[in-house]
């Protein structure tokens, strides 16, 4: 399984998370983060400007559809990065 | 009383200074910082209480006298952003979508500057319409709107329909939480009537200026950050964040005695075509025309035309009412 | 004043319409969001104040004169679950933790509903007993100490020991949150006295009202969400979250008449049998009986018993009380 | 009114009872728990309301009328860790930054127990100086610079420039929030003086009772917390957070009497001296003096002469002053 | 060094470090959460309904122990998922 | 590239961020955490005892610089610790 994590403005939560279930993504966990980057600080104090981190445990092709389509779709639009790992899970039939 | 006494009183009180004080903390760069969630369980008080309380006077007033001035407000929101779209465009030479942008900002309202300026009547002992903050209601969506048709229009962006694009924008201007919040509690407070507000008057109304205060130390530290974001718009952003205001404040105040509002009542009006939106614009642009750089309009908005207004724009706006509707 | 005139005046007051503003919005998917942090704030706020208030009440009216309502109060909570759980088990075919975990739900009570009811009797000019608060702190632990242990039996898990499973829940159940701040305040309120109760007055008593209508906004919200889960629970859940409260309530009032309370207090009695917990048991069933599926209790207690009470429930428990009262 | 009289109507009052139960809780590990931002919302409203409060009284009184207790209070502040350094470095034995940091705890203020000493004075009928605020405002910052140079110095790590070290303590002190707000606020109350405190009285006077007790429940929670920590200080430790309270308390008293104080204004100076930092001190410390234990001063603080003074210690810098005061 | 992510409801929040201390985890880090799964939206507003993030840094033969136990002990009972990864630490000793 | 991972008291947040640009890295993501260690439990809910979570993705040289930073600087004082592990990004060049 891969483990791709999705670090974007707040505001595009709802963006991201219809992104991976549109690619395939059964589930997703979202947890509140604050950045700094080239598009400088994201304080995590009003919604205007925090971040979201969101986890996508997926199989290795589904992560390579959402890396497309957050690199075609998220990058040109809003603050955004996304990385991936490889992980190990329990219950592989349920991702 | 005259515009400068009227501005030293008015910088005088608690709600400018403590604004003043988080500007300060900020760009002191002390660690004063907002608790998370403050900032937004404040935003939904302060929504709450100028809905709930407009709305116990609306039912007062009768709805019957009210159409007249929330046509003029919705209409005049709907109308402003195409007049300083191509102000933005073209002399300010922004980005089409970043010029559509700051219209729409520019032409939506900002809650908390409309009541700073009640207090500011109230303590000047001037009188104005109660129902007041259904105008405010009504013009924050309209300015969205027309700045993401004339946003995507001007983009002409082949790949989307534009007709999905603004039934998105209008989703975000028609269920974004300040609207749903504002005319939900406007709706509530025309239902329970007086006797209503009597029961909530020790939450929505007796501690309500205090929470303005210490809102706006909040928004104080929020626009601070922003100072220097003010360098990317360049100098036509500042010019622009200065005198947008006081044309749009200027016609307000017209457009208001034009239909029938008190004086105090135009200068309200006048406030909310001056003041930028800095709550729901931010975020329905934000997802409706991405291509805008959000820092630009809200660097203006809260960074120069919010301390603007809350200082001078405010008393300015009042003068303006009483010499035009002097007999 | 009959019934439908009775049922209309609480329903155009402002905290049964904010929880109507939160459902529409959660409904029509607004970005309207509690800021987290918010939902519990006002939580603790809440039942810190109505334990204190209480507790002041209890001190003036004397420990004396209280022991019959509570101990019979402590007595209903107890045994309500032991009447709804063959309902639920043998007539709606649910699975045993299950029909346990409603049962525990409805035997505990809902401190907002609770309050919600003294705010209908003040402003219909009822009188009942002050420390009417201390039949609520009564009454939310044994029910779910019930519901667990008939959970436990019915399951009749080998492998766990049914003492462990039943320390941990009387642990739950006694040092969960709400237990221990309405229990806790109420013990304050008793200490302090009227003199308390003066000093934090302008905290605890004079905004009260209006925190609760924002607290249902709230609640309102997170009910939404919960109306998709009813279908899972089925037509007989529905039913149950309609028709329990009544028969509960029925039951709440005639016991309260039988020792001794007012008519506002009996209709206070019958209110917290026909409320069900939604913050206490959710916690703590999830805990010791987590085969229970948290969706079902909550989806009946939030979006279908919560509206009824705080709408049609409430007068119609007066109305009992005072039919069964007249001499 | 004897101090044992004094002492037990002190305990018997919201604040100090909502404190108790927030230890009993965390003793007891109850679920209850502080919703994040809570505690830092209180901690700025506290601080925003007794800053402006304070402000306000300092305008009527008169910035020629309080330069005196003024200076003397910031003396205090800087003096008192050059005294308990050394009984905490040899009679204690505890290292040298362990040292400087308690000390520097000790000779900073607790902005929450002089609020609790106005309660009290108010209470019992004792006139005091309404700026007192302004003591409470000069005395944060100056024990921190102190113990962060004593730790420095006795440290006397080469590695570090001392400058650069004290150049980010004072930052740290000067604008941390806590000196931040106070300041800010007293200014800001100084600026619009009885006029601007009238119309935001609403929140920042009326509630802020029944506020402190319900941050003193928070308080608690996090107190309790720390009961175990206690053991890591060992006998010494508690033995100083008893007996420093009382020795820098009835110094204080002493000096408030020379300078001029009222009665009651020597008994909150000598509270100020009494109560032990921790808001600001905390945070500067851990940054400026990253080698001394956070755990060993918070506990002391917090868990020791926190509710010493709460309970007996602020009757007893009354009596002295009462007494020292006596023709 | 192995880390263990666990995201699980909020609810069972002491179950979990619980259960990783007596596997002989010798700390962990807990992050608030919401998340979509199989069991619908968790959203974070309120606690009943949130999740929480809980990393693991173990010897790999304590991440199996903890695997295994959580598979055993939480996914029958509660919204819950386990993910795995291989990683370098500082102060090796200290885990 | 690298992702570096430390867990830290929150109230060292700034000096974790200024370190981490210092060796290099263009931008940085934190979320708010609490934990249990060696130093007992830091409980989230006052700033005093809160973590901070800093996740870092540098190339694997810059990595190394943070690492053995880290090490020297923050490891005697507080309360902190990292991990790393390989991560796969999208836009190479940005980090
Ligand atoms: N090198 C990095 N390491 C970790 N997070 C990063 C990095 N660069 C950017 N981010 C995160 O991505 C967000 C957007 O980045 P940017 O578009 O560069 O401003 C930032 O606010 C950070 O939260
Ligand atoms: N594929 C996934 N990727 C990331 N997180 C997931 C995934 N599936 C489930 N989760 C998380 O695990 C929680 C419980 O999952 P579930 O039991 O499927 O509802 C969800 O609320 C998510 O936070
Ligand atoms: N084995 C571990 N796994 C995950 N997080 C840990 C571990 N050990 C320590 N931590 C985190 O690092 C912080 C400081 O650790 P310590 O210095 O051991 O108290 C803790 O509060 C945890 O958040
Ligand atoms: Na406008
Ligand atoms: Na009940
Ligand atoms: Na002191």
């Amino acid at each position: 399984m891969r483990l791709v994590t999705i670090v974007c403005e707040a505001l595009a939560r709802d963006l991201v998370l219809r992104l991976a279930r549109d690619c395939g993504a059964h589930g997703a966990t979202v947890s509140p983060a604050s950045g700094v980057g080239a598009t400088g600080e994201r304080p995590a104090d009003i919604e205007e400007a925090a971040n979201v981190r969101v986890e996508l445990v997926v199989p290795p092709e589904i992560a390579a559809r959402i890396a497309e389509r957050v690199e075609r779709e998220l990058f040109p639009r809003f603050a955004c990065i996304l990385w991936e790992t490889d992980v190990r899970v329990l219950r592989q039939a349920k991702f | 009383m005259d515009l400068l006494e009227s501005v030293r009183q008015n910088l005088l009180s608690p709600a400018p200074l403590f604004f003043g004080l988080g500007v300060a903390a900020a760009l002191a760069k002390s660690d004063l910082k907002l608790p998370e969630g403050l900032y937004g369980a404040l935003t939904i008080y302060l929504l709450a209480a100028i809905g709930f309380k407009g709305g116990a006077k609306l039912d007062a007033a009768g709805l019957g006298a009210v159409w007249g001035p929330v046509a003029a407000a919705a209409a005049l929101s709907a109308l402003l952003p195409l007049a300083s779209f191509p102000v933005l465009r073209y002399l300010g030479r922004f980005a089409a979508a970043d010029a559509a942008s700051i219209a729409a900002h520019y032409g939506s309202v900002s809650a908390v500057t409309f009541t700073v300026a009640t207090s500011f009547l109230a303590s000047a002992g001037v009188e104005y319409e109660g129902y007041a903050s259904a105008l405010l209601a009504v013009m924050e969506a309209p300015a969205i709107l027309v700045g993401v048709l004339i946003g995507r229009l001007a983009a002409a962006r082949q790949g989307e329909r534009l007709s999905a694009a603004l039934s998105g924008a209008a989703r975000e201007a028609l269920l974004g939480k300040s609207v749903v919040l504002l005319v939900g509690a406007l709706a509530i407070g025309f239902l329970c009537g007086e006797r209503g507000l009597l029961q909530v008057e020790g939450f929505f109304v007796t501690p309500f200026q205090g929470v303005l205060a210490l809102f706006l130390l909040e928004l104080g530290l929020v626009a601070g950050r922003r100072v220097r974001d003010l360098r990317r718009g360049g100098a036509f952003l500042l010019a622009f964040g200065l005198v947008a205001p006081v044309l749009q404040g200027a016609l307000g105040v017209a457009v208001g005695l034009a239909v029938g509002l008190s004086t105090g009542g135009a200068a309200l009006l006048g406030t909310l075509c001056a003041s930028a939106s800095y709550i729901a614009a931010p975020a329905a642009m934000r997802l409706a025309l991405p291509e805008a750089n959000p820092t630009l309009s809200l660097a203006a908005a809260l960074a120069v035309t919010f301390p603007f207004n809350v200082t001078v724009g405010i008393p300015l706006y009042l003068a303006l009412a009483v010499r035009w509707s002097a007999p």
